[in-house]
């Protein structure tokens, strides 16, 4: 049987990303595809999940809100008291068997990522997003799910400048097109998907 | 635009939440969970002060918890937050 | 000569560069940095509309937000905007403007018939006439609609766009006059982060129309420089051509941002939300006029909107001016006019001895002053030819009077703080008998007044108050204080002023004094508005329509109240003012939307498989946010066609439909059962691993919330559907139960909607097609009815549903959403063989049609289970969310409406949609409704129409026969009711 | 003195200085036999129906700020009959009906401006409903019409009818014997009615105790001193549940702030009321030419009566999603209400566990339209002491009865009405 063909939630959106051309962007959007989200849940003192994650992925789970851990290619970001997301460029997140009382949930397919990069970026954001997202307040290393534009969205800022944007997949081509519209007028460069 | 504390992230903007009402109806216990009025009380009276109401939002945007808020519905001043989870145990 | 009035120098206009412009088809010129206003009476051009009600002829009167007469229609076409404010246009090259609220000229106006009959229209005269004949009044309303109005809306989309943006700071200032911008330096100084905004396009507000010096140098000078400095902080943010509009709730304020200058892609505008920590309120004060008789003549003007088109934009708005103030600030006009070379007919002041520094000053200059005295008519036809002063005796003036010749009648009657921001905030007003006006007193929100927007009227107090209330906005908002040197100007001593309210004489009965410029409010409809009894503030708003024009009443406000206050002999502050609301100004509802318009008014949510539905040719419609395929015509077939076709395919064959839109929630944790048994209403414990159930949840009130099939998939862990419309208060619900009740039981809830791909494939042959894509055993043994099983399908893990919709063999095939285009390819792929089809929403909602299965229609937030025939699954013997209420006796009262199937008894008219099912069509209205029509179709399968319907006693009824009409399609149709399960009722297929 | 035109001219010549006061303006008795409580469309109403239909004239309205004060001068004016279910069709068609004969009925012109109101269909399903809505009225004997696109778009030439709008319009319900009214006008008109019949009309008077003996009401104690009554009426709205907690009761009401906005006065531009319940919206054009926009709740309790951006900017982005147009307008003020939400959406007229006071409330978005019918039903209420039987079904222990009156079938959660 020959392998599936695997197609992206901004496939259609950012054909023809190699083409763009604009001079000295504002912000440039890129599409992630992290090759695998796991959704975390579990009691933040249950020493049993801690360990799990610590032995198969080598992460902490970040217990201060709104704030991630970062362990190689892996990002954890704290979502709730008893929620997180473990984000992985490159590796497939396998649940370990045992993960104490957590319990571990397959989200690879469920968000669409766009990473927004640039000196106008805040600008961009702060046109939809209700944070406060001076540098001073939300530094990098620091997330939080809101909502732009009506979407809920995680956001991560990763590097300085440079902020990835989680959206739930099914939004993820109208949110597009809100994000395109939106870096207009400070000049906006698309380039190609990473993975 | 009403800006409400959560708990755990902190103040956000009312557009990150939803509404949950009066956060001291609890459903019927004890003796009173085979009266019907009891339930009726439960589900169609709900305080409604000119003042001072506990009430319960979600984070619906945000990290998805319930929580305690208490302010008041006049001035929209507010007098803090917590987990909603928390005052049920404790009730 | 273009420009006549032009100074030959002096002003902030750019005298190197002109700008063509034309008014009511005139080509005119001015410079930048011109207002249209100012431009205009550069070129002597006063007149500029008519009045609201009388169609009177009306000036430019201020210079500024306050202007209440000179409404323009800017531009044409898809860019005009009516009711503009020529005082607040920036001049730019090629503007086009005109005139409004007239016909077909502004010179000769055919409205002006109405101030020829004004007699027998005082306030509110239409509350008293045109009730007779009754039916008559929508005619008569036809001409009062068209009357009134003003400007001309737009008729074609906005070729504009609009943004918003949020925003944070330590310290927000609204206003960039010198109280404003000593603030924000002051707080800037700190390290706070601030924004400062002022609508004007310049910064410096009254300094800009005062000939002084700050600190010993030109008060321009020190604008400059203060702008500069602040320009240099990283954190602070200037914005110019911004009006703060609103003050809202926990101090976040709205503000107006005009896009300047315009780049590709820039917005026209930006609305900017900022939460403040502390907020500086420096927004002036607003020049009043008086009150006397014929006071709206082109040519009478407020005295500093005088001094400002004077020294801001070197223009003189004319060639012989009278002043009439009660207070000193006007007499800088005077002098400001002298300078200019204006001649000064006199100053007209109804203080018997004016002699602060500024009259000194007058009278030095050799002007004339009429101590004493106070206008009580102005006289001219287009324009004020002459005034009457005479001595002024407890507002009234006598026959004495005096003709004062003069084209330019600078009024004032003393200032008004602009405490509207502050009112806004649900701050207290306290009335300061000193400047007769109303000053801020208790805050209600974070914030602070500084400068003329507290009362504060000499410049060198208004420059210390900003520095104090920036700093100490900063320190609030936990920055260090610092000290630093603060702006001086020299004292100007000043002598109080005289209230003087509405100036009686002669004239008084003969002509009107308009106390509401734009609304065409006089004194004597406030009088009226008395003598009827509408006598709270706000009733005589409403009545005479008070300050309720485009200017919110920002120069009659404070004489309307003063005036209601002398007429029912009470004190002013005891009157009280209207409520002030937002917005300050009126804002473009285009920057209110902002970007979340159009395609963008909500979010479209597809499915992972909708470029293949489009390129199969789908229609889609809107199922909340969603977008799904509802049929894929072929060439040249009718939706209706092939709906047909697509049922009878999955019916006879196979199909596949696109079922990713359902919400799925997986519940995890040891006590998912027991959550489970108590949302549901049926039973959960005894559900095997790998098994499916269909499941109904109740609302506490005991009615039907949602349905959907859940699946055991692990000991401790349970795969949720719900329907589309309802996952994400599904999701809420149950969260809210677990984290508010039942925060003991150890339930996780994770949606996993938008990560599965769901696609439902059905009919006899969907067996074969679905072995065909995998090496799982999919035998009825392995996978029978109701089972589940995971499974490489096509290459790609999937969770395998047996469950059925459609009433067919069936399964419900998930896999994770990027794969979710390669199950369906691979399915048609698979499926060729055997004539496997698609179908959309169409076909689905033929099929359960057909099957008897409920949908939004049926439970529509009114039915219990057993309306619907569900009565049975509700379990006895435990209890879940809803049950107690659901005991309810007329929640079980015999007359509820059921759920019964409906066939026509031709066996072919179609049952109409929303039909309402009555005994005997032909009787009269009120016709008692038995039932209605919740969903219908023409079945293919059974080759006539079906219906699904809620009858009264409706089980009880099969057999019978009754109507269901339609009024409003004219169409009445014999029905028979039967059960609602029309097709395979022993579900035989499903389970094959 | 009688309104007409001819009473118009004569006072002309006296130059308007001869009218009379609408209403007068009375201190408060301390005894009556009824006092309604709230000063809004529906006590001026009820006080000029018990006068008028019952001879009961010793009657006081007790306001606590000005007339008209409250919802009644803060709504968007709509007023219709279309409603689905029974008790609701027939209670608000007979108000449409009283609203055809109010101005000659008061002497007061309302202008009531059967403009027609029309209900936008976004989607099949909203067809759907609006067919069944729709037939259910005419069956009720209330005028109903099922429009096309087309109709639609030739009614409201502005509105956007392109395919492609993110809601496109598939067609609409039509009443149009809906329309709107001066909203101010239907106060000072009861009022000046009211207060010819007898009534007095208290303003500047804010309850501030109910004293309760037993199952009576006592006295009333308002800033203005105490006054006693036979029977007690309340119609305070929003203020509903703050009131009847006085008296020790607790409502099925939650209070809610709505907004509304209008624009700067143009030109006669859009001659039809519109709304749409898919975006949650309602627009008309007043005949001084704003725009009147309504909106959405603020989605929480709340007594603040002001405005608040988040419900202004979605109803604008309702408004130019249907009327792109209409974006170079400006908004000129924005309000709001304080609503009395009930648990099914609808009114609760009738009698309470106390034996001597009654209540009016449970108005939520559309007790402006019912204003001559509540007034109406209460007076009746009060008068006999048993409901009229057009509010029969309006009673306040409907809920625990199971007997909600559910139009949305939104459930129990009032800001979803
Ligand atoms: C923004 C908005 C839009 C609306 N749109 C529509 C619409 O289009 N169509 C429609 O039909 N309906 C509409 N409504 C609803 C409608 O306005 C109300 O249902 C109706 O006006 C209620 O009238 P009322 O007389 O019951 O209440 P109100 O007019 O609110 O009168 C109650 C009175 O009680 C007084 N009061 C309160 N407490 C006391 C006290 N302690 N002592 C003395 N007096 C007191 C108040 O001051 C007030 O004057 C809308 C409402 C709002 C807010
Ligand atoms: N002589 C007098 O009687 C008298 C009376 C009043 C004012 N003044 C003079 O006025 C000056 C007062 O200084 P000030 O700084 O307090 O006021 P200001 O009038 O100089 O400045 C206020 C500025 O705020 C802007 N503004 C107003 N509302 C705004 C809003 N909502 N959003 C954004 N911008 C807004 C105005 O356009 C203006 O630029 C002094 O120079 C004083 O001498 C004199
Ligand atoms: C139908 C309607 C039309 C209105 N039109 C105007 C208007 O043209 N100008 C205006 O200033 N206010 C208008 N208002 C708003 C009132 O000024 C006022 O804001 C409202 O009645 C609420 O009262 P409040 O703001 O005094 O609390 C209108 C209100 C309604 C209900
Ligand atoms: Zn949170």
């Amino acid at each position: 049987m020959p392998e599936a063909v695997r197609t992206y939630a901004f496939d259609a959106c950012a054909a023809g990303a190699e083409n763009s051309t604009v001079v000295a962007p504002g912000v440039t959007i890129a599409e992630r595809r992290p090759r695998s989200m796991l959704n975390v849940r579990g009691d933040p003192a249950d020493a049993g999940l801690a360990s799990a994650l610590r032995e198969s992925f080598n992460v902490t789970l970040p217990l201060e809100p709104n704030t991630v851990t970062a362990a190689g290619a892996t990002r954890a970001l704290w979502l709730g008291p008893d929620e997180w997301l473990l984000v992985s460029e490159r590796h497939a997140l396998q649940p370990p068997a045992s993960p104490g009382r957590g319990t571990l949930t397959d989200l690879s397919h469920g968000r669409a990522v766009l990473r927004l990069s640039g000196p106008d970026v805040r600008a961009v954001l702060a046109k939809g997003c209700g944070l406060d997202l001076h540098p001073r307040e939300f530094p990098v290393d620091r997330c939080a799910q809101t909502a732009i534009a009506k979407v809920s969205v995680i956001l991560d800022h990763v590097q300085p400048d440079v902020f990835d944007l989680y959206c739930p997949r099914s939004y993820a081509r109208s949110f597009w097109g809100w994000v395109t519209e939106a870096c207009a007028e400070y000049g906006c460069r698309i380039a190609p998907p990473a993975s | 635009m009403l800006s409400i504390p959560c708990p755990y992230c902190g103040p956000r903007d009312v557009t990150e939440f939803s509404y949950g009402g009066d956060g001291n109806v609890r459903p019927p216990t004890g003796p009173d969970a085979a009266s019907e009025a009891a339930w009726s009380a439960y589900v169609y009276l709900r305080a409604n002060p000119r003042g001072v109401h506990e009430e319960l939002w979600q984070h619906s945007a945000g990290c998805r918890r319930w929580i305690r808020v208490t302010r008041n519905t006049l001035t929209h001043e507010m007098h803090g937050s917590a987990p909603a989870r928390a005052s049920a145990a404790a009730s | 000569m273009t420009q006549r009035f032009r100074l030959a120098s002096g002003g902030l206009v750019d005298r190197s560069r002109p700008c063509a412009f034309s008014f009511d088809g005139r080509d005119l010129q001015g410079y930048a940095g011109d207002t249209l206003a100012s431009a205009l009476l550069a070129n002597g051009v006063h007149l500029v509309g008519r009045s609201f009600k009388y169609h009177r002829r009306r000036g430019i009167f201020g210079a500024g937000a306050e202007e209440p007469n000179a409404l323009v229609q800017l531009e044409t076409g898809a860019r005009t905007e009516p009711n503009t404010r020529a005082t607040q246009i920036e001049l730019y090259d090629g503007l086009t403007a005109a005139s409004q609220n007239r016909w077909p000229t502004l010179d000769r106006d055919a409205g002006a018939i109405y101030n020829v009959f004004s007699r027998l229209l005082p306030a509110g005269f239409y509350y008293k006439t045109f009730m007779w004949p009754r039916s008559w009044w929508l005619r008569y309303e036809h001409v009062i609609r068209h009357a009134a109005g003003m400007g001309q809306s737009p008729r074609a989309p906005d070729p504009d766009h609009y943004a918003h943006r949020h925003a944070h700071c330590d310290v927000l200032v609204a206003g960039g006059g010198p109280a404003g911008l000593t603030a924000a330096l002051a707080a800037a100084r700190t390290g706070a982060r601030v924004i400062v905004a002022n609508d004007d396009f310049e910064w410096g507000g009254a300094l800009l129309r005062e000939a002084v010096e700050v600190d010993g140098r030109p008060g321009l000078e020190w604008i400059r420089n203060a702008v500069a400095e602040l320009a240099t902080y990283p954190d602070v943010t200037l914005l110019a051509r911004s009006t703060v509009f609103g003050y809202f709730d926990h101090n976040l304020l709205g503000v107006v941002q005009a896009v300047h200058p315009r780049a590709s892609h820039a917005p026209r505008q930006r609305l900017w939300k900022v939460r403040a920590k502390q907020v500086v309120l420096a927004g002036g004060a607003i020049e009043r006029p008086l009150v006397f008789a014929d006071n709206d003549l082109p040519g009478v003007m407020l005295a500093s909107a005088v001094s400002t088109y004077v020294n801001r934009y070197g223009v003189a708005p004319g060639q012989r001016a009278v002043v009439f103030a009660n207070n000193d600030s006007a007499y800088a006009t005077a002098l400001d006019l002298h300078r200019a070379g204006v001649v000064i007919a006199a100053v007209v002041d109804p203080r018997l001895d004016p002699k602060g520094e500024l009259p000194t000053s007058a009278r030095a200059a050799g002007i004339e002053i009429l101590a004493g005295h106070a206008v009580a008519r102005a006289r001219g036809g287009k324009h004020v030819e002459s005034v009457l002063a005479g001595p002024v005796d407890n507002g009234f003036v006598g026959a004495a009077q005096r003709e004062l010749a003069c084209d330019l009648l600078c009024v004032s009657g003393g200032w008004s703080p602009a405490v509207h921001l502050f009112s806004q905030s649900k701050g207290r007003l306290r009335y300061d008998e000193r400047i007769t006006a109303f000053v801020p007193d208790v805050s209600a929100q974070a914030e602070r007044s500084a400068g003329a927007a507290r009362g504060l009227f000499s410049l060198n107090r208004c420059l210390a108050d900003g520095a104090e209330a920036g700093a100490a906005a900063a320190e609030a908002a936990g920055c260090r204080r610092i000290s630093a040197a603060v702006p001086a100007a020299l004292e100007v001593a000043d002598d109080p002023m005289l209230p003087l309210w509405d100036i009686q004489s002669d004239a008084t009965r003969t002509s009107k004094r308009f106390v509401d410029l734009q609304n065409d409010v006089t004194a004597r409809d406030v009088a009226l508005g008395v003598r009827e009894g509408y006598r709270s503030v706000e009733h005589l708003k409403r009545y005479t329509t008070l300050g309720m024009g485009t200017d919110q009443g920002k120069t009659s406000n404070i004489n309307g109240l003063a005036i209601l206050a002398a007429l029912i002999d009470a004190q002013i502050p005891d009157v009280g003012t209207t409520t002030f609301r937002p917005p300050y100004t009126a804002v473009t509802l285009g920057a209110i939307a902002g970007p979340e318009i159009g395609a963008h008014f909500d979010p479209v949510r597809l499915s992972p498989m909708h470029d293949t539905h489009e390129v199969a040719g789908a229609r889609f419609i809107n199922a909340g946010l969603w977008r799904r395929p509802m049929v894929y015509p072929r060439a040249g077939e009718s939706d209706p066609d092939a709906t047909n076709r697509e049922v009878l395919a999955v019916r006879r064959k196979a199909g596949i439909v696109d079922v990713s839109t359902l919400g799925k929630i997986d519940v995890q944790g040891r006590d998912a059962a027991t959550f489970l048994e108590r949302v549901y209403v049926n039973r959960w414990r005894n559900l095997a691993v790998g098994k499916a159930r269909y499941g109904l949840m109740l609302r506490e009130d005991g009615l039907i919330f949602d349905d959907g099939t859940t699946t055991r998939i692990g000991e401790d862990r349970f795969h949720m559907t719900t329907t589309t419309a309802n996952a994400g208060r599904v999701m809420s619900h149950l969260e809210y139960y677990l984290q508010v009740h039942w925060p003991e039981l150890d339930v996780r809830l994770t949606s996993v909607s938008d990560h599965w791909a769901a696609v439902a494939l059905a009919g006899p042959e969907s067996r074969n097609v679905l072995a065909a894509l995998t090496m799982a055993d999919v035998g009825t043994a392995a996978l029978p009815y109701m089972g589940y099983c995971e499974a490489i399908i096509a290459g790609v893990p999937a969770r395998i549903f047996r469950i059925s919709f459609s009433g067919e063999l069936a399964y419900e095939i998930n896999v994770p959403a990027d794969y979710g285009a390669a199950l369906w390819n691979a399915l048609l792929d698979a499926g060729r063989a055997y004539e496997l089809g698609v179908y959309g929403t169409e076909a689905m909602g033929v099929l359960r049609i057909e099957k008897g299965h409920i949908a939004g229609m049926e439970i529509d937030g009114r039915t219990t289970p057993d309306d619907v025939g569900l009565g049975g699954m509700v379990a006895a013997d435990k209890d879940c969310i809803g049950k107690p209420l659901l005991a309810r006796p007329a929640l079980r009262a015999e007359d509820r409406k059921q759920l019964v199937g409906l066939v026509p008894v031709d066996g072919r008219s179609a049952i109409p949609k929303g039909a309402q099912l009555v005994v005997d069509p032909q009787r009269a209205a009120p016709n008692p409704i038995i039932g209605h029509v919740t969903s219908t179709c023409y079945s293919p399968t059974l080759i006539r129409p079906i219906a699904l319907a809620l009858l009264q006693r409706g089980r009880a009824r099969h057999g019978e026969k009754l109507y269901a009409t339609s009024p409003l399609s004219n169409t009445v149709v014999h029905v028979e009711v039967v059960p609602h399960v029309f097709y395979d009722p022993k579900g035989e297929r499903l389970r094959a | 003195m009688k309104y007409s035109l001819f009473s118009l001219a004569r006072n002309a010549l006296s130059h308007h200085e001869r009218w009379p006061r609408a209403w007068r303006s009375p201190p408060p008795k301390q005894f009556y036999d009824v006092v309604i409580i709230g000063g809004g469309g529906h006590g001026l109403a009820t006080a000029y129906y018990l006068a008028r239909n019952h001879g009961i004239t010793d009657v006081a309205v007790i306001e606590k700020g000005y007339i008209g004060g409250g919802n009644t001068g803060r709504n968007t004016t709509i007023i219709r009959s279309n409603y689905y279910l029974e008790p609701n069709a027939h209670f608000y068609e007979h108000s449409l009906k009283l609203w055809e004969g109010l101005s000659a009925d008061l002497n007061y012109n309302v202008m009531f401006s059967q403009r027609g109101v029309v209900n936008l269909a976004h989607s099949y399903a909203d067809l759907d409903n609006y067919s069944r809505r729709g037939n259910a009225m005419r069956l009720n004997g209330i005028d109903a019409e099922l429009l096309t696109r087309e109709e639609v778009s030739g009614m409201v030439p502005l509105l956007d009818c392109s395919s492609t709008a993110r809601y496109p319009i598939m067609g609409g319900l039509l009443q149009r014997r809906g329309g709107t009214a001066r909203h101010d006008a239907v106060a000072w008109g009861y009022a000046r009615a009211a207060d010819a019949g007898g009534v007095d009309i208290i303003e500047q008077c804010e309850v501030t105790g109910l004293r309760r003996d037993g199952n009576r009401i006592v006295s009333i104690e308002t800033t203005r001193g105490v006054i006693r009554a036979k029977k007690i009426g309340l119609a305070v709205a929003g203020h509903s549940g703050h009131i009847a907690g006085m008296a020790g009761l607790r409502l099925p009401i939650e209070t809610h702030v709505l907004q509304a906005l209008v624009s700067e006065p143009v030109k006669p531009v859009l001659d039809t009321v519109v709304t749409s319940g898919a975006v949650h919206f309602y627009v008309s054009q007043s005949d001084k030419g704003e725009l009147v926009l309504g909106g959405d709740l603020d989605m929480y309790n709340s007594y603040g009566q002001r405005s608040n951006l988040p419900p202004v900017e979605h109803a604008v982005q309702a408004l130019l999603a249907l009327f792109p147009s209409f974006s170079r307008l400006r908004m000129l003020r924005t309000w709001g209400g304080v609503m009395d939400m009930s648990m099914d959406g609808s009114p609760i007229i009738g009698k309470t566990p106390l034996d001597n006071l009654y209540l009016d409330c449970g108005w939520c978005y559309g007790g402006f339209k019912a204003t001559p019918a509540s007034g109406w039903c209460f007076a009746h209420t009060i008068a006999n002491d048993q409901p009229h039987e057009l509010n029969a079904a309006f009673t306040l222990d409907r809920y625990g009865l199971g007997k909600a009156i559910d139009e949305k079938g939104g459930g129990p959660y009032p800001w979803v009405h």
